[in-house]
């Protein structure tokens, strides 16, 4: 079927890809070169799910996310300066520096956070949709989660929950068939898809790795959610072309024909090849937007480097909104 | 001031009910908080599996009064999510034995979010629930209500910095101090004693706060210092009596917040009497009891003229037979002979 | 269809029965002349489920409970004069007066407990399989479970991992339609049956009421269990006819219309006119059968009252096996 | 007895082989334990996701070496179970902070089972979790591992009776404690410092145990004692050093189990040394540090010439940033000053 997304929505579209994945690529770059970065999970290779999902999400809409969720706040708007100043433990990062890679929040954006006990975001999701609900709103919550959390209670209970109050919620799976080391049909009884089946909402399966089908079935589910329609579920097949976290070697657990197979379906050069092919968008509006990407990942670890980190007096800041009554020792 | 009286439970309910007609975003959820979830021809005659907010739905609706399904690491969740879009909610936990069902919503998630985000996001989610045993010394012999319906266990959400954990203790403060709970921008554990639910007394009508993290002095006295925790305190009312007979004033320091503790008034207090007492009913090892006396230790040893002593419920999991449950919370007997140790010893 | 159930096994279900609704109606008789019970659920009602399960079960077997547990106990054959004297608090009882009627256990018939945190026990019995799995055994472990438990989250991550393990489980899970006050069919998302094929293990809906339909739903599964087959689900649609715990009131939540239409379908007189129809046995045998329970009851209910509380200074006793180097304060 | 040297991992690994080729009732499991589950041919290479354990499925099979999906309730739970069904389970949970996501089992059912049947089951499982923070002060700034990878909170765990808490610290002690907690019918949990993991020592080859519930003095000294706890063992001995130097000799009590505490041992140091300074990585409040400070103002009053002190990580969630959680944990300096102002407060 042809394209029937408008020219501004596919130059974001192939804006946001690109920028996820540059942003990853320079994560990977500059660890090698030894900036001390604490942990961090990369997202590369799945970056259709979260750009196909938040071309239709707003600013007002939340977001939860877990541990690898670099590209669910990219593409949800986050500074991507502010994001690298964070992983550098920088002051000036989204958290001050103290949240990093793996609590990336945005309170302007809905970004509840990254996220990285497997599930309980799902479960913040479900509050952000009864928070909706309370106050008559037609925003929605997208609540990311891997494989693995499939195999969480807090999935059960939070899908459950989020049906009975028809929250509107969207439940997006990304099944990169790895959790760790450990294969997905190994961990995961039965099929996932039929796991939401279960609870009677709406739920799809489709190929994560291309972004017109995520566009399309996110579409879909937002539409719905926004109506009082209620939850709906996507698993979203995709696959991670790096190691679980960026000190895994991941040719210890799969094997490098099948990290091919997948790095063959790159959801990048397969939107460029379909939008130049139907005369979408032209060479030279993508090459534009790389160019404008290149300058911004320079300007971003300028920022970082040149940033100062937290104070150590700083360390007893924010644990509460006030000081307490009878002081704290 | 009226002499207006209501049960503690009555209180709590007032200050809920008050609340969320001030603030449209306060909105309450948990098991059973109404009861026949989906049939409203029965919400007349219900208000909680368990008594308490009795017709609170009737005049705020299932919208802000929401019975839940046993899903407590969901709904818990859910409060920390919905206090982070905007809306005060109010979780009701039915008891503090099922924490471990929802723990990391507990610990991990809602104390840490105002830190994490460099004071991103407020958190303004009320987490209420019950402790405390049962079995009440001299009733008839028979069954409490065994280990997973009776423990105390506060000391372990009070652990974690980022959540403030109240232990009200009267009517007046459970009020107060809920209404301090929900207008607050952190989190907040409200733990109420199974017991002190029908312990009735003065409660003003107009919405008040109590102020969270400060203790109150119960009683005064110039010559021990007793630290009293959330249901220990008729306990230590009762041993303040029996020692006044023998000429013993003591000084009744009630904790109210056990995180962040006062910590002031506590010095202040010890360095008047120049003894600590501290009565907790939670059980003794990595207690919030042994933390109060281990400060005192700290900060205050000069000023200690005998060993600052903790009294807790006895290390073991809580029996179901009453004549075992009996022996093992502190009592205001066990009180008086933990004062009267303490004085012989130095 | 007539029945193949041989008659020793039909009079052991009638015994089972009556002794489970004796059991309790004596349970009420004693609580509301006084006896200072502590908490407790009555199974009154859903007699025939606990019954037809346990026909198939062995000594060697392990069930793991939940709070409303009285029947599931006594249908794996534990002794009524140690249960009611452990509900007494005395020292006489299962539990030595520890546990009560809400944590009933007995390790010689391998009763893993009575558990009142909803949905905790189905991982013991998981655990039970896994350690059945570790020796090669061809003992199984039953997981009763309540229609709340569908709800949880332990409930997702437990039969996803027995499944995987392909351990000897039989979940099932007695849909009385109540948790509390609570109507199933406000609390639990979808149809219970979906949630089992979700897994992809076996899963069967049946009337709870007929002992002669859980018999024979439980006995397939046991015996697939047995062999090799692992995990199934058997959702048992039931009814309790009393409140949800001793002191609860059931009429400020349901209708007695309702209670009466599931009263008509008391599962101990549908066996008895069935049985007498078909022949299979006489009035002679089950009068004789509710005498002797009735002496039974009386000696029970003399045991109990007879027995010694604990002594105060049992009370430091069992915390652990043996005495701790260190010492304890 | 050989200079035989082992990593405090390998030593650990050690424990794990030797039993399970003595016993054929024990059997482990947990997340990414092998890797490549289902993948044997990977298996050669594999040693679970983060080190350890290399090998042990291919000398004891995928029946006894189990990788699990990520539940850690259900198998968590599983352990217990298995353990109630005659196995000796082995329940690896990656890490402490992961405990919220399954704390019933391991507060409210593992530790209640033998006492609430009055004796009637054993629960021989070891639940088997690293803690601590990663923030090395003096590397270059930049990134720890974040609030849910850095937590010690050791003392919610500890808080319960019924379960057997053990932090070893050395790999002589890891082994034997291991080897002891495996053999041991109570539930054990075994916390390992993420920063031990390749701190070298003597070890021997042959099995032993090391005694569950007894405190090791790790250095004799006549004029403090300092408790350490788990990973603070190498801060203590810097300090001793640096405290040596001006003169003052530090005893050092190694607790090795946090609960139940070998308090006889710190009551005889503390007679003879007449002060006391406890290293906890742990926050403060509510923590098993304050615990054995209190317990020693309580019950060695007497002896005591300074105040009892202890010292902990700040009361804050673990910020991620290195420049701020380099300043969070308890250090050799910090033990310093502490004992400084210890004897110039009194
Ligand atoms: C509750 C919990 N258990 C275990 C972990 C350790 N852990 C971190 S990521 C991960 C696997 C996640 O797999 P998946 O959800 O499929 O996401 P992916 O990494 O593939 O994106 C695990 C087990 C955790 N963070 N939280
Ligand atoms: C985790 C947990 N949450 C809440 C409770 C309080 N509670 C006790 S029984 C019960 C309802 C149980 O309903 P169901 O599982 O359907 O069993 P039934 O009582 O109907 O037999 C609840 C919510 C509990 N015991 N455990
Ligand atoms: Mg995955
Ligand atoms: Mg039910």
């Amino acid at each position: 079927m042809p394209l029937e997304i408008d020219r501004d929505k596919l130059l974001w579209i192939y804006r946001t890809m690109q920028l996820i994945r540059r942003f990853e690529e320079k994560y990977l770059e500059l660890l090698n070169s030894g900036v001390p970065f604490g942990t961090g999970h990369l997202y590369i290779g799945q970056e259709a799910v979260a750009t196909g999902v938040s071309a239709h999400l707003r600013t007002s809409d939340y977001i939860g996310s877990n541990h690898r969720g670099h590209g669910h706040c990219l593409a949800k708007g986050v500074d991507p300066i502010a994001m690298m100043a964070e992983c550098y433990g920088r002051v000036t990062g989204t958290n001050r520096g103290r949240g990093g890679s793996m609590h990336i929040t945005d309170a302007r954006l809905g970004v509840l956070g990254v996220n990285p006990i497997i599930g309980q975001s799902m479960a913040h999701c479900v509050g952000a949709g009864m928070a909706i609900n309370l106050r008559k709103g037609d925003d929605v919550a997208v609540s990311y989660l891997g494989d693995s959390a499939v195999g969480c209670g807090v999935f059960n209970e939070s899908i459950n929950l989020a049906t009975i109050m028809n929250a509107p919620v969207i439940f997006v799976c990304e099944n990169n068939q790895y959790a760790v080391t450990t294969p997905v049909e190994y961990a995961i009884a039965g099929k996932i898809i039929d796991r939401a089946a279960a609870y009677g909402i709406p739920g799809v399966k489709i190929d994560g790795m291309d972004v017109f089908a995520v566009y399309e079935a996110a579409g879909e589910a937002v539409e719905r959610a926004r109506g009082g329609g209620g939850p709906s579920f996507i698993e979203a097949l995709t696959y991670r072309y790096e190691g679980h976290w960026i000190k895994d070697d991941h040719t210890k657990y799969r094997t490098m024909d099948e990290v091919d197979k997948f790095r063959e379906q790159d959801p990048i050069p397969a939107f460029r090849s379909r939008v130049l092919a139907e005369q979408s968008l032209t060479a030279g509006d993508l090459d534009g937007i790389d160019a404008e990407i290149e300058r911004l990942m320079d300007e971003m670890v300028e920022f970082a480097e040149a940033s100062a980190n937290p104070e150590a007096d700083e360390l007893f800041e924010h644990v509460f909104a006030e000081p307490v009554a009878g002081g704290q020792s | 001031m009226s002499e207006r009286l209501l049960s503690y439970g009555e209180a709590i309910d007032e200050a809920i009910r008050q609340e969320m007609a001030r603030d449209p975003s306060v909105f309450m959820m948990g098991e059973d908080i109404v009861g026949a979830a989906g049939r409203p021809e029965f919400w007349e005659n219900l208000g909680g599996a368990y008594g308490g907010n009795r017709g609170l739905i009737v005049d705020f609706g299932p919208e802000r009064v929401i019975d839940m399904p046993v899903s407590e690491m969901a709904f818990s969740g859910a409060g920390v999510g919905a206090a982070m879009a905007g809306a005060r909610p109010i979780v009701d936990i039915m008891f503090i034995d099922l924490i471990g069902c929802c723990y990391d919503q507990l610990i991990n998630q809602a104390p840490k979010i105002r830190y994490m985000t460099g004071g991103g996001y407020d958190c303004p989610v009320v987490f209420k629930t019950s402790y405390g045993g049962r079995a009440i010394p001299g009733l008839p012999k028979g069954g409490g209500a065994g280990v997973h319906h009776s423990q105390t266990m506060y000391s372990v959400v009070a652990h974690f910095p980022g959540l403030k954990v109240l232990t009200p203790s009267t009517p007046y403060n459970a009020k107060g101090l809920m209404t301090a709970a929900i207008r607050d921008n952190d989190p907040v554990m409200f733990l109420t004693h199974r017991f002190l639910g029908s312990v009735r007394g003065h409660v003003p009508e107009e919405p008040y706060t109590v102020p969270i993290g400060k203790a109150d002095i119960a009683r005064e006295g110039e010559d021990l210092t007793m630290v009293s925790i959330g249901g220990a305190l008729p306990l230590c009312f009762e041993a303040a009596d029996t020692l006044a007979a023998d000429g013993l004033e003591a000084e009744i320091v009630d904790l109210q917040t056990i995180n962040p503790i006062d910590e002031q008034t506590v010095y202040e207090s010890v360095e008047k009497t120049h003894r600590l007492l501290v009565v907790d009913e939670d059980t003794p090892v990595a207690s919030i009891g042994r933390d109060v006396a281990a400060r005192v230790a700290q900060n205050r040893f000069g000023y200690l003229d005998a060993p600052v002593t903790s009294l807790h419920s006895a290390d073991v999991p809580v029996p179901y037979s009453a004549a075992l449950e009996e022996h093992m919370p502190p009592t205001a007997e066990k009180i008086v002979a933990a004062v009267n140790e303490m004085l012989v010893a130095f």
